[in-house]
């Protein structure tokens, strides 16, 4: 059977690719595949208990994001995002600006405390995930940045 | 009443206090670590928010994030679960100090009872019986070793700012005591930042025996009766029933009177344990309280009908109790198993992916979990996977259940405490009720 | 005490049997078909025997299959469950025959039982109230329309020989009847194998109310109360709750001293359950006695606190009750649903593979099943999938807490009834406990 | 069957990654292959709730008999299994008889009535899975008949 590598090479695209099944049919040759399921999965199929329209959209975004090689900047905390130091006041940064490791791109407030959150590495910001004033949780998308 | 409350905790006590506010009809918000993304109590909650990475000082233990969480979410109360920020002054505090209930005692009770020293001695002059020791933790092996001429050997000795069993060493001859000073002080300094010890006159295989309090802002203050948790290993308690093999309804009522009598002088309010030894005379003496909801508070539950988070919810919005301690009745016998991701003769924890969960119910089952097929038991936190409590008209039938239960239980995936359970259970001393915290020394590694 | 009972039934209450036996001490045998190969009763029972392939007719109907597999396991007594064989005088006689014990009435106890229209009389003579109707089956159409001239429209047909609503016709004026006989005549022909028909007075919108009854061979016995089981749909009862909400204690007790005394007049033994319709004006009338355990016996157990399959169990083995009717006290509130495989629209079965299965526990929570992740349902059986049964205080915990545990209850790969309870459970007429059997007509489908 | 290396190294493969199911199809070969995965399974891995070891042991056979393109007779009832028409007299079937359709192979005793089991086609009888007076179930394998 010729095709033998071929195939290895397929069950490695499943295992890098973390596939359940797969299935390929071409000329003369007709291969399937399919992964013990379930293992991973949450009492179902995880139920999306209502998450904010902003949350979902924001992670369709940082999948992008991630596909175009692009850095984000995450919360740390939970708390309220600012993007400018005080009401009226300009924002630290907007969509094409330019940052530099360590500058100050936000604050978020927690227990009245103002965070200030760092740039933590040169670029330029592509999208800002959050409006100003929202809330977001520990680990939630703020910044793109196109690395320098 | 709240209109939303947050549960700052997990797993099946967060599930628990989900149950009794659907039934009071108030939303509930989750904070929750990244390793339990998928959890019950984050699916089942109206509103959830992720609070910090897996490590409990990151998230459930982190005092900022949570009210943070609260206040962001417009909850009205947080309920503290048992174990993280149960007894915390500083969450009770902070929550008071920004328009926040705080689901259990005030501030200053959490403080005086979290001080084992100082609720020692409130609890005596309130009335309660403690076992001869010293007032005043002493400040120098010297200063101990002067109180513990005034005592009899064997002594123990404990950490003032302790629990679970740290910092604390038996000392059965003044020889011992230099050597126990020094380690269990330095054990206490590193588990709560506080080397304090004090002495107490050690008992050798005691019953632990704990009564269930409830008091409102109203004045009304009311025990449940009591439960034995005579079942520990390593101070850590593995089966607990309701009410205990050996008390008489005399003897109940009796202490019972002496603890809410005590419960009343310090101001208690919200729910809460008072923890009692009961040496080979029927003694009883105070050993500490446990300014929260207890692991166990279940079997207490089937067998008085009273729904002691409901209760806790009530109070803190400043309702009346719904029961007085006249309307309270024991009826029958509950006992609970708790079901640990653990070797069963190791004792490691086995945490993991669970692929097959089945617990039977049938009569007199009750269940608390958060596991079922598919969820994973992270390696972060607690090994509770699962509370199985029984009740049956007399304690043999109870016992009775609990075995058909337990023996017809399947977890695969991680190993689990059931086969040491079951082993328990066919113990003639057990069957007999005859208990103490000295029971699972006979099995290896107890 | 028996040493080992032969199960004659499957799903879940082949497994009730068996938790009663293994809190007994008593070996089991399941039998089963080959569809149940997997089931759960047979992984629990200690001795399994295959008797026939999926159709019932072949496995669990088949007498001479499962008074065989009694005879070789060398079990001692056989127990029934409901449906199936479970009011079978041919079972019964034909295991009496063989030395195995039935665990149910006596064989003349169940034929009387069986025939509608003789229990009828029977109870009547008494002291039972019945409604207006014939004695005997009337033989011809002239027969019934002569008789029907002395009671009122409406009317009701129905099968001497029925039960679940085959072979049942309302009248409700003379011109009706003619047809009404001979296709009801036909149907119960058809179900029955026995085409005769008897006539009453048919009650507009009644509450279905029924007494469960323990009697044993020592001349004791005793009532545990009445359930309501008004919420039906097409006569298969949906959700059933003990207390009834409308019954006064004095109702309870006098009508339970009337089924206890009818019960002991024809020589009942083990458990049963006597149905009565209760009018708009309070009144009771004698519908048919089921001579066997219910679905539903589990609201009864968790207010009363007695293990009703236990009991079952102890009389066929010729011990006296453990219980005196002054001994019965009833508890707080329960409320039972049937969670069935089928669509909640068009009550279509929906059997299959369930993927996910997870129904929360917690205070209050009992849970009867055979199901779990990864079971199949198969589609030869009764769709019954789960009984859930909530207990409160009162009927509004109860009801809050059904409420919450459905709300939280995942099942995947088969629908199930649950949407549909959780509409019924937020009807204002439901919390209000204003039910009948007509209740369910509100719905589509229904 | 020269692709039978390739098949081999296929399951080798199977067991290596894993795999619940593969499937191969070429011209002038098809080749499907299923490891008892989650889905059909109860509860647990059968737990084997301690079958009696004779029966064990027959299901071995039962496999064996089934790859050599044996026929199984079965019992269609529970009962008791004999293999003579009374005790003591001689057995109807021996390993080695030869037999025809529809004659008499043993006797299945149920409820005191005895039911005669005929052989439902020509053959010669290899396998014998009961011993004399041995309970059956429904379903259960009594003879091997290599058919003629």
């Amino acid at each position: 059977m010729t095709d033998f590598d071929d195939i290895e090479r397929l069950l490695d695209l499943m295992d890098a690719r973390g596939l359940e099944e797969l299935e390929v049919e071409r000329e003369g040759l007709r291969v399937r595949f399919r992964k013990p399921g379930r293992s991973a999965a949450p009492l179902a199929a995880p139920p999306a208990p209502a998450p904010p329209a902003a949350e979902a959209a924001q992670r369709g975004d940082e999948a992008d994001a991630g596909e175009a090689g692009l850095a984000i900047i995450k919360s740390p905390i939970v708390g309220t995002f600012y993007r400018s130091p005080e009401p009226g006041a300009d924002p630290f940064v907007e969509v094409g600006s330019t940052v530099g490791k360590g500058q100050v791109v936000c604050i978020i407030e927690a227990m009245k405390l103002m965070n200030e959150i760092d740039a933590d590495q040169d670029g330029e910001v592509v999208t800002i995930f959050v409006e100003d004033g929202q809330p977001v949780q520990y680990g939630e998308s703020l910044f793109a940045v196109r690395p320098a | 009443m709240f209109k939303k409350i947050l549960i700052a905790n997990r797993g099946e006590i967060a599930l628990r206090v989900i149950y009794a506010c659907r039934e009071l009809g108030i939303a509930t918000v989750a904070v929750y670590s990244e390793a339990d993304e998928h959890a019950l109590h984050v699916r089942f909650a109206d509103q959830e928010i992720c609070i910090g990475p897996p490590r409990p000082m990151d998230s459930y233990l982190n005092v900022p994030a949570i009210i943070t969480a609260a206040e962001l979410s417009g909850a009205d109360a947080i309920h503290p679960g048992y174990g993280f920020l149960s007894e915390s002054g500083y969450l009770a505090e902070a929550a008071e100090a920004c328009g926040i209930a705080f689901i259990g005692p005030p501030p200053a009770v959490l403080r005086l009872m979290g001080d084992k020293s100082e609720a020692r001695r409130a609890m005596k002059s309130a009335g309660l019986p403690v076992l001869p020791g010293t007032e005043d933790p002493p400040e120098s092996v010297d200063e101990a070793l002067e109180a513990a001429q005034g005592l009899d050997y064997p002594l123990i000795l404990k950490a003032s700012a302790g629990g679970g069993g740290r910092g604390m060493r038996i000392v059965r001859e003044q020889g011992e005591l230099e050597h126990a000073w020094r380690t269990a002080g330095q054990e206490a300094q590193a588990a709560f930042g506080d080397g304090r010890l004090y002495l107490e006159r050690y008992v050798e295989a005691p019953r632990h025996i704990e009564y269930q309090v409830l008091a409102d802002g109203h004045g009304s203050v009311v025990h449940l009766g009591e439960r034995e948790c005579s079942i520990q290993r390593r101070h850590q308690k593995l089966i607990e029933e309701c009410p205990s093999p050996v008390l008489t309804e005399r003897q109940r009522l009796e202490l019972g009177e002496l603890v809410t009598g005590a419960a009343a002088a310090v101001g208690y309010r919200n729910a809460g344990t008072f923890e009692f030894l009961m040496d080979g005379d029927d003694r009883f003496y105070f050993l500490e309280a446990n300014a929260r909801l207890q692991v166990e508070h279940p079997v207490t539950e089937m067998v008085t009908g009273v729904d002691v988070v409901k209760e806790q919810i009530r109070v803190a919005a400043g309702q009346p109790l719904s029961v007085t301690q006249q309307g309270i009745t024991w009826n029958g016998h509950a006992i609970e198993c708790r079901i640990n991701a653990e070797s069963p003769v190791t004792f490691r924890p086995s945490p993991g992916l669970v692929r097959v969960f089945s617990i039977p119910g049938g009569p007199g089952i009750r269940i608390d979990t958060a596991a079922h097929a598919d969820c994973t038991v992270p390696p972060y936190y607690d090994s509770l996977v699962a509370k199985v409590i029984a009740h049956g008209v007399d304690r043999a039938e109870a016992v009775a259940r609990m075995r058909r239960a337990l023996s017809m239980t399947v977890i695969e995936g991680i190993e689990t405490s059931v086969p040491l359970h079951l082993r328990i259970l066919d113990e003639p001393d057990f069957r007999d009720g005859k208990l103490s915290t000295a029971f699972m020394d006979r099995f290896a590694g107890g």
